[in-house]
């Protein structure tokens, strides 16, 4: 068994999806199975590296043997760890829905993309070198744009454009901040910049540079223009990754970043950042209540959700292991039930041939599995009891409540209630019988599951909260110094 | 003194010259201003002691991206052409009246220049004299199988992040793969200078890729600067009206477009069962691995680069060959 | 200052005059043909002159035959396109300036 | 699961035997009735039998609960103490009349797996409800049950049924976002949520008792929505469109029964009777409660609408807990939390029996009921138990509530409350005994109303056994709970158990 | 002190004249202009102020991580100019359309 656990799981969920996207372009015929595989790997490999971090705490491997600052480290604490979880799980249900989605000819083009993609987050989640995670954040971005395209429809097309020059805009302000930072610390090794920055101007410039140009990336409001029109109009899976995992990508990079650089310094920053997230809330779900297409309405949810998750820095003042925690839970949560929404919305396209809401037509009856699984994500997004959704808002609220934050707490309950309206919108309609009846397509029951899957996972994950801050725990026990903090439940 | 004078006209014409670039009226006349910038770059690259650069610029910078953008713009001259109206072929819907009010101008102006005199305040206010990392690099230089310190760099310190490189070029042509071909366009007959021209330069091109590629060990020069010398000679031939055979090409273009990130996955697999340890070269065979990567990364970025030329230039797809069933 | 440092300066003065009239004519020229002329006048003998000067400071044969290799695929480059930019200017109809 | 030594896992049993059941039959196909139906009835007979030994157990001293960590520093409890029995009780015997009732209301019409599949959760929820040791887990099932009762508010699928659930939603919801406030924000304060006899406050610097009185109108406001407390009430009368099982259910039992049993649970286990008497926030509820009671009664008056002019009737009886609740008194508290089970008993009855001359003859209008007692003799003798309860005429449990409440009034001081029972109860005559003399009195029609397109013809039959059945055992239940009020086994005798250790601790 | 300053701040012009064009102008080939420009911005920051180590030895690091941005610079322009022609193709035109194509 400890053999196993020598094993460097790490490079391994790289080295893995690579190889198998390679391999599809080799063999384009191969592209399902390669792809399927490479994914169930995926997962194994994220199981040991997890198991590695629960044994040997954190995990870093210096690529070329020759280490930070020189070399590039491979770096996984908790926080890395929850998010490489959420990246294999989720885009393994994804995987599963996709296999019966696309039709040949389109499978062989999503696979390479989807797998190269795939090898990006999780170089991503696993990278402790803000220049390595330029050049992963750029492979995300080309390869999140080159699947939304996947269609060719004028409107994904229009979505893709937008899309691209968005990130890459943001990627070059986030380069200039490195190059700032770079030739103000002589380093791009996270740790080592930690241990050198001071807050002079370069490092508030290559903050603020840094900042907008993830928050763009993240989508944070308002730099949100590009998300609805991107993510609703690439195929369902597409959307299912955007949402839930592209997007975090970004964020997990600026939340690194405020832990680990700027977190000292920058409290006022972090009040705008939550500022911009409480209006994210409102405003994203202002415009999904006033959406007639399900993919819409489920994208312009995804940016008012994206706002929970900013909510954090006004209140990370509670203790870093804390926000970190709080973060990754949400982001989590977010993922599992946003993926089993657009999947969802992706069923009810194919049945109906369309996404009018008005049109669902007892869809409940119909499609009672997909229903079900659009239910129960929702319930998450709401953040009513039990679920995950319910976990995260219950921490942030508490975490607002104690620091005497009455606005925060109010716009997430409004948030809350926006968000009911929305979906009940949806299931109300799917309940209803429409005036005029529609015809249907059978939908694979694989695709029906795969949604499901995913919903069920985002109400389990609400039992696991405890799990996840354990975990996030596991790098705290090594930074001793905030060990105080951590909740142990 | 002389010298200061010529980087401050380096400096302002670069800025002159992307301002023209990004504002001129016709569209053709901006993209060839945007490759006479790319030149005046390479120099700026040159001024700052930067000759890896200078090359990559001058070959990638400037002509490939260049060739590109001529390319796009002509297909698009014969798109609009064709598809809307028979308005020229050039000025494309030439410089539309920029949007937002006097007002919302005026913020973003006054935003940008803010903007502007911050960055330049945090970059003066950087201390004038820091080494960055060239210690380290200097340190380790004779471990790392190589004599030039940027390929070292490249291909050894910092191998991971070329690893992932190659994966973005990849993708790029996936990318560009995934949006189908372009409408057919009818093939232009190619006027004989042209072809001469290509059937002459051809074989310069990959001598000169391939003395690239060998000097780059030691000297500026290496896998990237070679690549696309040689994906130049690919662009030339294409532009003289050279295809090559569909069916034949299948295997062989596959193989070749990855060769380069199939070579880095290899070798990463077989660092970890070997050393442990992911893309640690033995130091006595490091010379011999860099150059092995390397020759098969300019193989794939040579290819990856034609062939992002064509699927922008003209409808063919089927050189691409996409694996499709009927 | 040796005497091929004076010949040097001199090869790169009257280089840099044909570079200058070149420019000028790119400029003040009325058509692509006309423009095309003094482009390539400059490329070609102004370049010329500038790789002479250079290949006299040449510290090796070897260095010098590089440059002369450069000046002989500027001026196979320069010939070509010239001609492609006036055979395409031609099929597009563009008129010879006349008086 | 830590604490799940002894005896923790009856009440997971309870909450498992509606929720087992539920998700099976959500996997059924429509035309599988015979095995839906012995799911059903199994789990609820099991509930009734986990039930009786956990209240065996308690009436013995017993204590049972069941710990599981879920947030941090917070746990999912569920705990069978004497009051949540009470209403677990209620609850089970109610849940098998009316999957009875439900089995043959619901004969041959669509999607009857979905309809009994969110039934039983709907039931697993209130038992949830019932049984939750603190405040969270009480907000997680008490919002679980608003999700899982509006597919059975929207179960016929028109627009109107949509437009219904729409409103529903808007009240409970919003109802629910209000208590998530309170309820952090009284974690923010306090750092535990347990229900404990005393309460968890009574400690607490003077400094918050702002706050609290915040957080207490927060919490009855959200508790207040589902319990139809005025002004909060205006989802009930648009709730009516659902099958008739299900506004018996939603009526009698699970809704409005769970926001008034969450009023008592803030009231004793939280804030503790006394403390909540000294920061002065009972008076108000008391005063609250007295509207709602008169207000629901005058406007029950008004309708024609025999479901609707019930569900006005739910209003204003609901409050009787309430009041007997803010009335600070061991005798108050009798009344009012009897009157937990005496009306769900009263009010179910007058719901099955809405639902049975809907069903059979096609009446929805109090004005189409004329002779309608000669048709249906035993449905309509049920009816009249049940409305006289709701008057409060002797024998009938709903005297044995109004009677204590006024007791309690008095022996509290506040006297006010004896002209509002009297008056509610005349208004409860005002509308309920001209049914009452339409039905008995009058001459039938030559023919009764068309009947639904499912309708289906029951000859010289009063009405199908399963729907027969269910009203007149709750009647009968209704009638005993009154005229036995004294033995051991009545509802009153526990409660008064119940007050007893919340008053004399 | 060298000539790494000059070149630093004529980079930061760079990067936003390309972010003034990237927002006024409509056409998309502009904007895929505009971001080459700023990308040679961010580019000329990253090589000029590694001259700060002297006359003679230079800092390798940022030549090498501009060289890598090159090469990303080259796939992102030629994904985009693709994405451009396809949908000049289907639209007719290369601007981004309004908000959501329906």
């Amino acid at each position: 068994m400890s053999s196993l656990l020598a094993i460097d799981w790490g490079v391994i969920a790289i080295l893995l999806p690579l190889a198998g996207g390679t391999a599809c372009v080799l063999w384009p015929a191969l592209s399902k199975p390669a792809g399927l595989i490479s994914v169930t790997g995926v997962v194994l490999a994220i199981a040991g590296l997890g198991w590695r971090i629960m044994e040997n705490g954190i995990y870093r491997h210096a690529v070329g043997g020759w280490g930070a600052p020189l070399g590039i480290d491979l770096f996984a604490d908790g926080l890395s760890l929850i998010m490489l979880i959420m990246t294999a799980l989720v885009g393994l249900g994804i995987s599963f829905y996709a296999r019966r989605y696309f039709s040949p000819r389109d499978a062989v083009r999503f696979w390479p993309i989807w797998l190269f993609l795939l090898a990006a987050l999780n170089a991503l989640f696993l990278s402790a070198d803000i220049f390595n995670l330029y050049v992963t954040l750029e492979m995300t971005g080309l390869a999140a744009v080159a699947l939304t395209a996947l269609t060719g429809r004028i409107d994904a097309l229009g979505g893709a454009m937008r899309y691209l020059l968005a990130t890459l805009l943001g990627s070059l302000a986030y380069l200039l901040g490195v190059a700032l930072l770079y030739h103000d610390a002589g380093s791009v090794d996270i740790a080592t910049l930690a241990q050198r920055i001071q807050p002079n101007a370069a490092v508030w410039t290559a903050l603020g540079l840094m900042s907008a140009g993830l928050a763009l990336k993240t989508a944070l409001f308002p730099l949100s223009f590009w998300l609805p029109p991107a993510h609703a109009s690439a195929p369902a899976p597409v959307s299912a990754l955007l949402s839930a995992l592209v997007v975090k990508a970004s964020f997990y990079i600026l939340l690194r970043l405020w832990l680990e650089l700027f977190g000292d310094f920058a409290q006022g920053a972090s009040m705008l950042l939550g500022l911009l997230g409480a209006a994210a809330i409102l405003w994203g779900s202002l415009q999904a209540l006033r959406q007639t297409r399900i993919k819409l309405l489920v994208a312009y949810s995804t940016v008012a959700q994206i706002g929970y998750l900013f909510l954090i820095y006004p209140l990370a003042s509670a203790g870093n292991g804390i926000a970190a925690g709080m973060a990754a839970y949400l982001a989590f949560s977010h993922a599992l039930a946003k993926s089993a929404m657009f999947l969802a919305a992706g069923n009810l396209m194919l049945f109906g041939g369309h996404d009018r809401i008005a049109d669902l037509d007892r869809a409940v009856q119909r499609l009672p599995l997909t229903v079900a699984a659009f239910a129960l994500a929702g319930v998450s997004i709401m953040g009513l009891p039990p679920s995950s959704g319910f976990v995260g808002k219950w921490l942030l609220l508490d975490a607002a409540m104690s620091q005497g934050r009455w606005d925060l707490a109010v716009v997430m309950i409004i948030g809350g209630l926006l968000a009911a309206g929305y979906i009940f919108k949806v299931l109300g309609y799917a309940f209803t019988q429409a005036e005029v009846p529609h015809d249907a397509r059978a939908v694979p029951a694989g695709m029906e599951w795969a949604a499901l899957l995913l919903a069920i996972g985002a109400i389990l994950l609400g039992f696991m909260a405890s799990e996840i801050f354990a975990l996030i725990a596991v790098d705290l026990v090594v930074n001793a110094d905030e060990a105080g903090t951590v909740w142990t439940a | 003194m002389l010298q200061w004078a010529f980087d401050t006209m380096l400096g302002f014409g670069l800025l002159w010259l992307a301002w023209r670039a990004l504002n001129s009226s016709d569209l053709f006349k901006a993209i060839v201003l945007f490759i006479a910038f790319g030149l005046l770059m390479a120099l700026a690259w040159v001024r700052l002691n930067a000759p890896d650069v200078a090359l990559a610029e001058a070959a990638i910078g400037a002509g490939l991206t260049g060739a590109l953008l001529l390319a796009a713009l002509a297909r698009l001259g014969a798109m609009t052409d064709q598809n809307v109206s028979g308005a020229s072929a050039y000025p494309v819907p030439s410089a539309q009246p920029p949007a937002g009010s006097h007002f919302s101008r005026g913020l973003l102006i006054l935003l940008l220049s803010a903007s502007v005199a911050g960055m330049a305040y945090a970059i003066w206010s950087l201390p004038s004299y820091a080494t960055g990392l060239s210690m380290d690099v200097a340190a380790h230089l004779d471990d790392s199988g190589v004599g030039n310190p940027v390929t070292a760099v490249l291909l050894n310190f910092r191998g991971y992040d070329t690893m992932l490189e190659m994966m973005v070029l990849l993708l790029a042509v996936l990318g560009v793969w995934s949006l189908g071909g372009l409408q057919q366009q009818p093939e232009k007959p190619v006027a004989a200078v042209l072809e001469t021209l290509s059937r002459f330069l051809t074989p310069v091109f990959i001598l000169a890729a391939a003395y690239l590629l060998w000097v780059g060990a030691d000297a500026p020069g290496g896998a990237f600067q070679a690549g696309s010398v040689l994906g130049a000679a690919g662009v030339l031939l294409l532009l003289s009206g050279w295809r090559p055979r569909v069916r034949l090409m299948q295997w062989p273009l596959r193989l070749a477009l990855t060769a380069g990130a199939g070579a880095f996955i290899l070798l990463g697999l077989l660092t970890l069962l070997l050393e442990k340890q992911f893309l640690t070269y033995p130091v006595a065979q490091a010379g011999r691995m860099i150059l092995l990567l390397e020759s098969l990364a300019t193989v794939s970025i040579a290819v990856t680069l034609a062939i992002l030329f064509l699927s922008v230039s003209s409808g063919h797809k089927e050189k691409s060959g996409k694996g499709e069933k009927k | 200052m040796t005497a091929a440092d004076y010949v040097t300066a001199c090869l790169f003065i009257l280089g840099g005059i044909f570079f200058f009239a070149g420019t000028a004519g790119l400029l003040r020229f009325p058509d692509v043909y006309t423009r095309l002329h003094a482009l390539t006048k400059a490329d070609n003998v102004g370049l010329g002159l500038i790789v002479a000067g250079l290949a006299l400071q040449a510290e090796s044969w070897l260095a010098a035959g590089k440059l002369l290799l450069i000046w002989l695929l500027v001026l196979f480059a320069g010939a070509c396109v010239a001609h492609l930019v006036a055979r395409r200017a031609l099929r597009k109809g563009t008129r010879i300036w006349t008086e | 699961m830590d604490g799940m030594s002894g005896n923790a896992w009856l009440p997971l049993m309870v909450v498992a035997s509606a929720l087992l059941p539920g998700l099976i039959i959500f996997g059924l196909p429509e035309e599988k009735v015979r095995l839906r139906t012995v799911l059903n009835l199994s789990g609820a007979f099991a509930k009734i039998f986990f039930t009786g030994w956990m209240l065996w157990g308690v009436y013995h001293g017993n204590s049972y609960e069941m710990r599981m960590a879920f947030l941090p520093g917070l746990d999912l409890v569920l705990r069978a103490d004497s009051l949540s029995l009470l209403f677990i009780a209620l609850s089970s015997v109610l849940w098998l009349l009316t999957t009875v009732y439900a089995i043959g209301y619901l004969e041959n019409s669509p999607h009857r797996s979905r309809f009994f599949g969110f039934f039983s959760l709907c039931v697993t929820s209130t038992s949830g409800v019932a049984m939750s040791g603190n405040l969270i887990t009480f907000l997680l099932f008490y919002e679980l049950l608003t999700l899982v009762t509006y597919p059975l508010v929207v179960h016929r699928g028109t627009e109107a049924a949509r437009r219904a659930g729409q409103i529903y939603l808007t009240y409970t919801i919003s109802g629910g976002a209000l208590l998530l406030l309170g309820v952090v924000w009284l974690y923010a304060i306090t750092g535990t949520l347990e229900f404990s006899p005393q309460g968890i406050l009574y400690h607490l610097d003077t400094t918050y008792h702002p706050a609290l009185i915040a957080i207490f109108v927060l919490l009855i406001a959200g508790l207040g929505v589902k319990a139809a407390l005025v002004p909060l009430h205006g989802w009930l009368p648009e709730a009516m469109v659902a099958p008739a099982p299900v506004s018996a259910l939603l009526h009698a039992v699970a809704v409005v029964k769970a926001g008034a049993f969450g009023i008592v649970r803030v009231v004793y286990d939280i804030y503790g009777i006394d403390f909540a008497a000294e920061l002065g926030v009972t008076g108000p509820l008391a005063m609250l409660a007295a509207v709602t009671i008169l207000y629901g009664s005058l406007r029950a008056l008004a309708q024609d609408n025999l479901k609707r002019r019930l569900a006005f009737s739910t209003v204003s009886q609901v409050s009787y807990i309430t009041l007997g609740v803010a009335i600070v008194g061991p005798l108050a508290t009798i009344g009012g939390v009897v009157h937990l089970v005496h009306q769900g008993l009263m009010k179910i009855t007058l719901f099955f029996c809405a639902g049975n001359l809907a069903e059979t003859l096609g009446i929805h209008k109090v004005r189409e009921m004329n002779g309608v007692g000669r048709r249906m003799p035993w449905t309509m003798a049920a009816f009249t138990l049940g409305a006289f309860g709701m008057i409060g005429v002797p024998p009938v449990a709903g005297f044995i509530s109004k009677w204590y409440l006024g007791l309690g009034a008095l022996e509290a001081g506040e006297p006010w409350v004896i002209p509002v029972l009297i008056g509610s109860s005349l208004l409860n005559a005002a509308y309920f005994l001209p049914i009452l003399h339409r039905a008995w009195f009058r001459d039938p029609p030559d023919s009764w109303p068309v009947m639904r397109d499912t309708a289906r013809d029951f000859g010289d039959k009063e009405t199908a056994w399963a729907l027969l059945l269910p009203p007149v055992i709750t009647a009968l239940l209704a009638l005993f709970a009154g005229l036995l009020a004294s033995t051991w086994f009545s509802p009153l005798e526990w409660v008064q158990l119940i007050a007893q250790r919340a008053f004399y601790h | 002190m060298t000539n790494a300053f000059l070149y630093a701040l004529a980079g930061s012009g760079l990067f936003v004249l390309g972010l003034h064009a990237l927002v006024m102008h409509a056409h998309v080939l502009r904007k895929i202009l505009a971001i080459n420009v700023m990308g040679s911005g961010v580019f000329l920051i990253l090589v000029a102020l590694a001259r700060r180590s002297g006359e003679t030895t230079t800092d390798p690091v940022p030549h090498a991580m501009v060289i890598t941005g090159i090469v990303v610079a080259v796939s992102a322009t030629a994904l985009a100019l693709a994405l451009m022609l396809k949908l000049a193709e289907k639209s007719g035109q290369a601007v981004l359309p309004d908000k959501h194509g329906d």
